[in-house]
Order: structure tokens, then C-alpha cells, then sequence
């Protein structure tokens, strides 16, 4: 069953140095306040995993917590580049950074197979890209009932997955809503996993579109109001565009994201 | 952006033109793949004029999505509140897009090259120390392998119109006719590039990129000289009809509110 | 888009001799009336797809419609046996029926494959049973990444699919909540499908739980209210306990079961 | 149904010893994955009595039911209405049960053997041409394969109880010691057969089901007489503790409203 904890118990008890970390949300209900806790911590060499990565992990990694990065799309939606996502693969500023980059149907299934204890997921998906040539974890497979060669991923199995929700029942139950994008296939291919939510209640009342996490396959929760800001929360908040306007001009900077860093989340430049 | 020429009654910008005829592109068809950006203003901009059901499918998992306005990201609030359905992403790229089940995949391009392959990767042929590092694949490889066709929406210019691309993120034609067969690519691959110049559509014996539209006021050579390879003219080549007033009304309804533009 | 026909026209124009029909519903939402209509009509030579046979293709077996049964689980849930399908395969009455078992994991997988449009799905499923050894719908592949062997299950890909629904539209799309077990992939994995529902409405509200069909991927639909009955539909009626009860006479022996053909339906013994 | 012997205080009959035996089975189990029948009985009454907590999954895809009665097929209105979520069919074998997330599986069995594998298929060596044609798998294999031990629930009879399956529905132990492994089944196999004769176990070294606890007024000579091979019987032979009154009146509870026995 789940532990009810604050975000920082929760950050630190099951985030860990050198950690396979999954923060999923697809524009919707990223886990934001949970990535800025992660770097008020201060991790170091994690292997950030995410189908999208945009400005929460712009951010780690512009923090110096990320060794690697595995993903399928990367930049500011609606806005344009992450910067110091770009500035850690072209300049390894501040530390370097190591990519393994995917398509989004591999990665989904990649979670999938995760979720279903699977050692490998089948698609029809990266034929005749350069993406095959540029990792190892995009092999072939061939079907035996009819000859066919199809495309074959890994699992992702982090080791703590990371999501925002909107709700949580005191047994820690975890409800969502609207676009709930790979959240559920996270959660369950993890070893361990923190869901942050705007509220805890006594009672989870179903919503359409809902989708539930029962308590025993969650690791923690913490109430976080406000956790998935400025991405949105349906039935909570809306999306903050201008603030995503207003990060490529603080990501585009250096000196500009490091007092960003220290005047929002009272972190100094470490790397 | 540049004002196209006036006609009697209504002026109209380059990309104005363009994304009226992407979104013509889309008649007759039952379900359209999105992207953010043109492809959607185009995809819902049919939607407001010729094409009311059309069935804008977005890759966070929404089904059937009706917005009022343009959807700012590909997983706005509007998107999954006026969906059909709201499914995972999973079952989005595995049941929905996969299988073939929709028509038309709509893409935009960093780098497209005459055989219609596209990169959104790495600018320099170094992959692992690259000149600009682009945002990368998304839905983009899938949705040009397993959509019915595909259609891009890429403004011209010579850095994104290259003989051959820096990386292929995803398939058009390969190195030309017979590739995606062999490959066994389920759709049939880029049937339109639509520039801010003109349409250039696949040399049904070759596969290469070949202009067939030209939009009012744009010239030949104009259309020419921002594409990096010598681009062919059809024989058969036409002069894309002017936005109408209506589309022009539509259109600026769906961008001006939001400011996007 | 889906068009909206009567049952019978439905059944005439989508159900054809010969046929691969799934007919699916686990539990709740059973199509019987679109399976009387079917008997009515006298369609033969079915391959009948469903992972728990019951009540409904015992009817269908008993009368002469089915020359194949792919299945998990065939029987009467909560009673017994279901005689007319034991009498096919053990006497060949009234015809001859033809078998393929699997177990609920891989007919799952199964459908999943079959939605997916690929040609073949992976689980961890029937090693070490005996099930392997009587179909050649069970293989194994070796993962591409870590070189272990697991079970490999083909597509079900059904000519039709016929389910039932609480609700659709006019337009055609239909929505279905409560228990939908394998519904929405059986419809995605057919060639064809018909949806029966309670109701046809103007406008489909959300409802927590809901499984939406949109109109595109869906052949026709039929206003059948009661179509799913003896079993139920959660939000319209109960599962009438005492017809599954009472059915285990009527199947069990031959003649009661011709009368009953002939008494409910209206239709003669054929075989 | 034959009656046991009084206590100062109540009577129970053997089938609603051998219920409260396998609701006790559950004690310190999260989750749990439950046939129709005796085992959905079993899992019910522990819910009741000394598991509050414990999670029921049926296979039709209700995750965490907390049916007011006993449900009388898998897929009971009762247990969607209750539950914590419903998930799609596929989901419940490929995401909850495959990954090894379920502690207990609950099975029945038509036939069972020394090894403790499962028949549910055919009576008769024949597929082809069985003496009786049971039901069939179900979900039993890979619950039985993926479940983290394994209960099964079922009345002694010669029939039921065979030195060797005809038909392997579901593995046990295979041919004894070191198969599971073999196999690469992931979960540990059947823990308890419980009757309504005793409790059977494995043994440790040889996988051979053992008689470990006899119920209450139940002879060994009952218990063995039963068992289609010569049955071992543990050196740590032990009496099932009787039904306490609690047991009993929630189990009738349970079972008397809905006619079901």
C-alpha cells in the first residue's frame, strides 16, 4: 500500500543518485514540482527517461542531475528548442550529456512491455530511419507464423516513475483524468514509483475518462497543489502559456538559467 | 512572411495560402493525423469550411477532437474535452495508427529532401556532435510509415530543402520508387509537399519531388531558387487557386484570437 | 462512418456463410439477439471466435450454424456444462464442430494483435501445458535482447465482429461502460462489425468507465433494446439468473433443444 | 454434503470447512486473483473475517470488487460497481497478472495430481475423442504460471484426485522438483490444495503433494481413500482448526441470500 509523504520525504527516500527516472505527463499533468525537488536535492547522474522531454527536464538537466537522456521528442511545445537541453548535447554544459533517442510509438511500447513484464515489445515502427543506426536497443524480430520481420524494442523498467495526478484517496489510490497519456504504463513498469497530486480526499468518485492506480502498486504520494504548473491539471488549473513563452528566454542563457536557478529553487551552479 | 499579391477583393499572406492549401488537401478524407503548428491550423481549418467531420486525430490520444480555437500544444485541455475518446498514448500509435486506420498523416519538416524523407534530428551529419540538435522523431517515423499518405507542410527555404537530408527521421521515399515497398512501409508515403510557394507532389515514376502548383504571384524560379536540389516542373503544372474570402475569415478567426501568429 | 440498420438487415448484409464471426462480451453485454438472428437467418459453416463460449454459441452450435470453435473457456457460468457445445464436439451433433483452445491470455493477446495490425503478439502464456501441442496457433520467440523464449500467438483477425452496447449515436459511435472485456479490440482486429445497443441517442455524455467506438471504425449499428438479455447491461438490466439456470435442461438433451429452436426462434432442425 | 461432527457450540458441513481453510489461506496477501466458485467464496469470507484489505481481481477485468454478496459469474455487475477500476480484459492478463503483481492465485480443478497440475480440458487420453469435454483453460494457466503461489480449492473424489492428468491445463510442479524452473514459469506454484478432507502440500524436496492438516473429525484413512495414488502423509500432521462461529455465520452470510448452495 501506499505511503502518504511530503514531496521532499518522497524525493528523497526514493529518488537516488544514479537513478533510471521516469517523469511522465504528456503536456498535461507534468510532474513539475516533483522535478524541482529533485533539484533543490540535488541528484546527480541520473538516467532521466521521458517521451517528451520540455522545460522540467530542461531544467534538470541545465541543474547538472542528468548523466543520460532517453526520449522520443524534445523541446518547448508550441515554443521551440529546449536550450539547455542543446547546450548539454552540443557543449556538455554543464556536465555531458549522453542521449538515446526513440520514436514515440517505441517508446510507448518500450513502457508497455515494461508494464507487462515483458523483455521485449513488437511494432512496426524506426524502418528505414537513421534512428536504428544510433542505438542499441532498437533490434528486429521475426514473426513466426508468417516470415514477416518486425521491429522490437526493450522495456523501460525505471527505477522510479514520477507522474502527477489529479487525486488521491487516503489509502493512496490514485485517480486521473484527460489526457493520461503513458502515466499508468510507468508507474507499473517501475520498481518504485511517487505520484504527486493536487488533492488528497476521503473518497474517489469516478470521472469519465478516468483512470486509477491502486494503492498497492504505488509507491508513495504526496499532495502537491499546483504540482503540474505551468502545464495544466484538468478540472484544476490551465496551462500556463506565457510562462512557457518566458522559459526560452531564461533557457537560452547561461548566466540567465543559473540566477533562475538560484532566485527560483535557491540552488547555486554546481557543475 | 511576405503579402502575396492583391486580387480584387482580398489580400492574403504566403503562409495564409499555405496552410488554405493544406487544409484543401484534405477533402475526402475521414481521419487526419495532426501535428502541432500548420498542420493543425490546416486540419482545422477544414474542418470550419469543407470538411466538417473530418476526424482530427491527435497523437496524445484524442480521438475525433473539436476545438474552438487552435490547440497551442498537441495536448491541450481543449483536445481531450471535445474528443470522442481519449485514449492512452499506447493505444493511440498500436490500435489507431499502426494498423493503418488513418488516412492522411499531416507532418511538418526541419529538412526534407527530394525524395521527400524527412529530418527532425540533428542539423550536420555528425550525429554525435551535431550542428543543431532538433527536437527528434515524436510521432513523426510511425506516422510517415502507417498513415494511408502523408502530407507536409514545410515553409521553403534553401536549409530545408536539401538534396539529401542530414539523418532520416522519417521515411519518404527512400532513395526513390520501390523503396518503401521494401521496406514494408504499409502507407504510401508523402503525396503533397505544401510549401509557401507552390505544391510539389511525388514523379509517379520516379518518387522525386516535383512541383506541381504553383501558389498566385509566386514565380517558377522563386519556387526554384529556395529548394537546394534542381527541382523538376510537372508538364501539367497549375497555379493553386487564391484563398477565398471564406477560407481567409476562417482561417484568421482561428489564429488571431490566440495571438499565435 | 457507421450506418444504422435494422438486426436483420445487419446480420443479412454483414454475416455471410463461411464467415469468421467474433461475438464477443465477457459476461455483461452479450449480443444474443444479434446471435437468434443470426440462427434465423441460417447462416452455416461459421467459424465461431469468442473467448468464453457460453450460452449464446451453445444456441449457435445446437443449431447447425458453426463448423469451428476457437475459444478459452466454454461453459454455462455459474450452472455447468454447456451440453449442445460438449454434444458437437463429443457426438458430432447436429454437425460436426472442429476446435481450436487457447487459454484467455493468448485469445486476449490474440484480439490485441489483431487491433494492432500486426502478425503476431508475445506473452508469457501456456508453457508447459498441453494446449501447445493441439494448435499450431502457438509458437514461441526468442527475445532479440536477452535470448529468452517466450509464447508467440497469432492475430484474430474476424471477417465481423459483433458486440453490444449501452448506447450510440446517430452518427453511429458507440459507447459501452461497465465490464468491456475484449469488445473494443475485437471490433478494431474485424473486417466488419455490428454494434447492438440499448438505445440509439442524440447526444453521447461521458460516463466514468466509458469505452468509446467512433463512428469510422465501425460497420453498422442496431437499435436491439434488451439485445444482450439473459445477460446484462449494467445501467439498463440484470443478468436473469433463473434463464441461465433454466438453460441447462433446455441444452441438455436434443429434442427439448429442437423444440426450443423451433418454439423460440421459429426455426426448424436443419441438420 | 455430509456433516461433521459437532462442537460444544456448532455444526459445518465439509465443504464450509474447506471455505474458511482457504480464507484463512489469505492471511498477509495483498492481492488476489479469483475463479467463480469456491475460491470466490474463500477469497469473500476472508475479506469479511480476518483481510479487510485484501485486494480481489477478477479476470474480467475488475480490479479490488468488494461485492456486498457473492458474485455468481466473473463478470458480476457487483464486481465492476465496486471495484477500484475496471480495466479491459487484455489489460488484466498483461498488465497485472503476466508481471507477477498478483500474491495468490485461486483455482479449482476438475482433475489434479500428485504434482499438483491442473486439468480442466478433457476427461479421457484422447483429445480428440474425450470422454468428457470440460470447459476449458480459462484463465488457469497463466495464473497458475504467473501468480506468486498458488491456491487451489477442490472436493476429494478418485476422479478428481489422479496419479496423472490426462490433459495438462495448468502447471503445477510438472514432473516433480526443479520443472517451474525449468519452464520459467515466474510464480511458485500451487502452495495448498485444500479439500474438504485436509490440506495438501508440497512436498519440499520432491514437489509431491503431502497430506499436512487433516479437518477436524476427518480420518487419514477418509483422507487417503480418495486419492488416486498412494498419498504421503506429513510427519507434521496437524488438525485443522475448526470454523469459529464468526466464520460461520459470515460464510452463511455470504452464501445462504443468494441461494447459491
Amino acid at each position: 500500500m501506499a505511503s502518504i509523504v511530503s514531496l521532499h520525504d518522497g524525493v528523497r527516500d526514493l529518488v537516488r543518485d544514479g537513478d533510471v527516472v521516469a517523469m511522465e505527463g504528456f503536456t498535461h499533468l507534468i510532474p513539475f514540482a516533483a522535478g524541482h525537488e529533485i533539484i533543490r536535492q540535488g541528484r546527480r547522474d541520473l538516467t532521466l527517461v521521458r517521451m517528451t522531454p520540455d522545460v522540467i527536464y530542461d531544467q534538470l538537466i541545465g541543474a547538472g542531475c542528468a548523466r543520460k537522456l532517453v526520449f522520443s521528442w524534445g523541446g518547448n511545445p508550441g515554443v521551440g528548442s529546449l536550450h539547455r537541453f542543446r547546450d548539454a548535447v552540443q557543449n556538455d554544459w554543464p556536465v555531458p550529456l549522453e542521449i538515446e533517442e526513440h520514436s514515440h510509438a517505441g517508446m510507448a511500447n518500450r513502457y508497455v512491455a515494461g508494464a507487462s513484464g515483458l523483455p521485449f515489445a513488437v511494432l512496426r515502427g524506426y524502418t528505414g530511419t537513421d534512428l536504428v543506426r544510433h542505438t542499441e536497443n532498437i533490434k528486429t524480430v521475426t514473426c513466426p507464423f508468417t516470415g514477416e520481420v518486425l521491429t522490437a524494442v526493450p522495456p523501460v523498467n525505471p527505477d522510479v516513475a514520477i507522474i502527477h495526478a489529479q487525486r488521491a484517496d487516503r489509502s493512496g489510490t490514485v485517480q486521473m483524468w484527460g489526457i493520461t497519456g503513458v502515466q499508468k504504463e510507468a508507474v507499473l513498469a517501475a520498481k518504485r514509483s511517487l505520484v504527486t497530486v493536487e488533492e488528497i480526499v476521503d473518497e474517489l468518485t469516478p470521472v469519465p475518462g478516468g483512470v486509477v492506480l491502486p494503492s498497492w502498486v504505488v509507491t508513495a504520494v504526496a499532495e502537491v497543489p499546483g504540482g503540474a504548473a505551468p502545464s495544466y491539471a484538468q478540472g484544476y488549473y490551465e496551462r500556463d502559456n506565457d510562462a512557457y513563452k518566458a522559459w526560452d528566454a531564461v533557457g537560452r542563457d547561461r548566466d540567465t538559467f543559473t540566477t533562475w536557478l538560484s532566485d527560483t529553487l535557491g540552488v547555486g551552479a554546481r557543475a | 512572411m511576405t503579402t502575396a499579391p492583391e486580387t480584387t477583393e482580398v489580400t492574403w499572406t504566403s503562409d495564409e495560402m499555405m496552410s488554405v492549401a493544406a487544409s484543401r488537401a484534405l477533402g475526402g478524407v475521414t481521419a487526419c493525423f495532426v501535428g502541432i503548428g500548420l498542420p493543425s491550423t490546416a486540419a482545422n481549418l477544414a474542418r470550419r469550411t469543407h470538411a466538417p467531420d473530418l476526424v482530427l486525430v491527435y497523437e496524445s490520444g484524442t480521438l475525433g477532437s473539436k476545438p474552438d480555437g487552435l490547440p497551442l500544444s498537441i495536448g491541450d485541455g481543449a483536445l481531450a474535452q471535445t474528443a470522442d475518446a481519449v485514449v492512452s498514448v499506447p493505444e493511440i500509435f498500436n490500435y489507431w495508427l499502426q494498423p493503418g486506420r488513418i488516412d492522411v498523416g499531416f507532418l511538418g519538416a526541419a529538412q526534407i529532401d527530394r525524395y521527400a524523407n524527412i529530418n527532425t534530428t540533428v542539423i550536420g551529419t555528425d550525429y554525435a556532435d551535431p550542428k543543431v540538435r532538433l527536437p527528434g522523431a515524436g510521432g513523426a517515423p510511425e506516422i510517415a510509415a502507417s498513415c494511408g499518405e502523408v502530407i507536409v507542410v514545410v515553409r521553403q527555404s534553401a536549409r530545408s530543402f536539401v538534396d539529401r537530408v542530414d539523418f532520416v527521421t522519417s521515411v519518404g521515399y527512400g532513395r526513390g520508387k520501390g523503396d518503401r515497398e521494401r521496406l514494408g512501409l504499409c502507407g504510401r508515403g508523402p503525396s503533397r509537399v505544401i510549401t509557401d510557394k507552390g505544391i510539389l507532389e511525388p514523379d509517379p515514376d520516379t518518387c522525386e519531388l516535383t512541383l506541381t502548383s504553383l501558389h498566385p504571384g509566386v514565380t517558377v524560379r522563386e519556387a526554384r531558387e529556395s529548394i537546394g536540389w534542381d527541382l523538376r516542373v510537372s508538364r501539367d503544372l497549375v497555379t493553386t487557386p487564391p484563398p477565398t474570402g471564406e477560407e481567409l475569415t476562417v482561417l484568421r478567426g482561428l489564429t488571431d484570437p490566440k495571438g499565435s501568429k
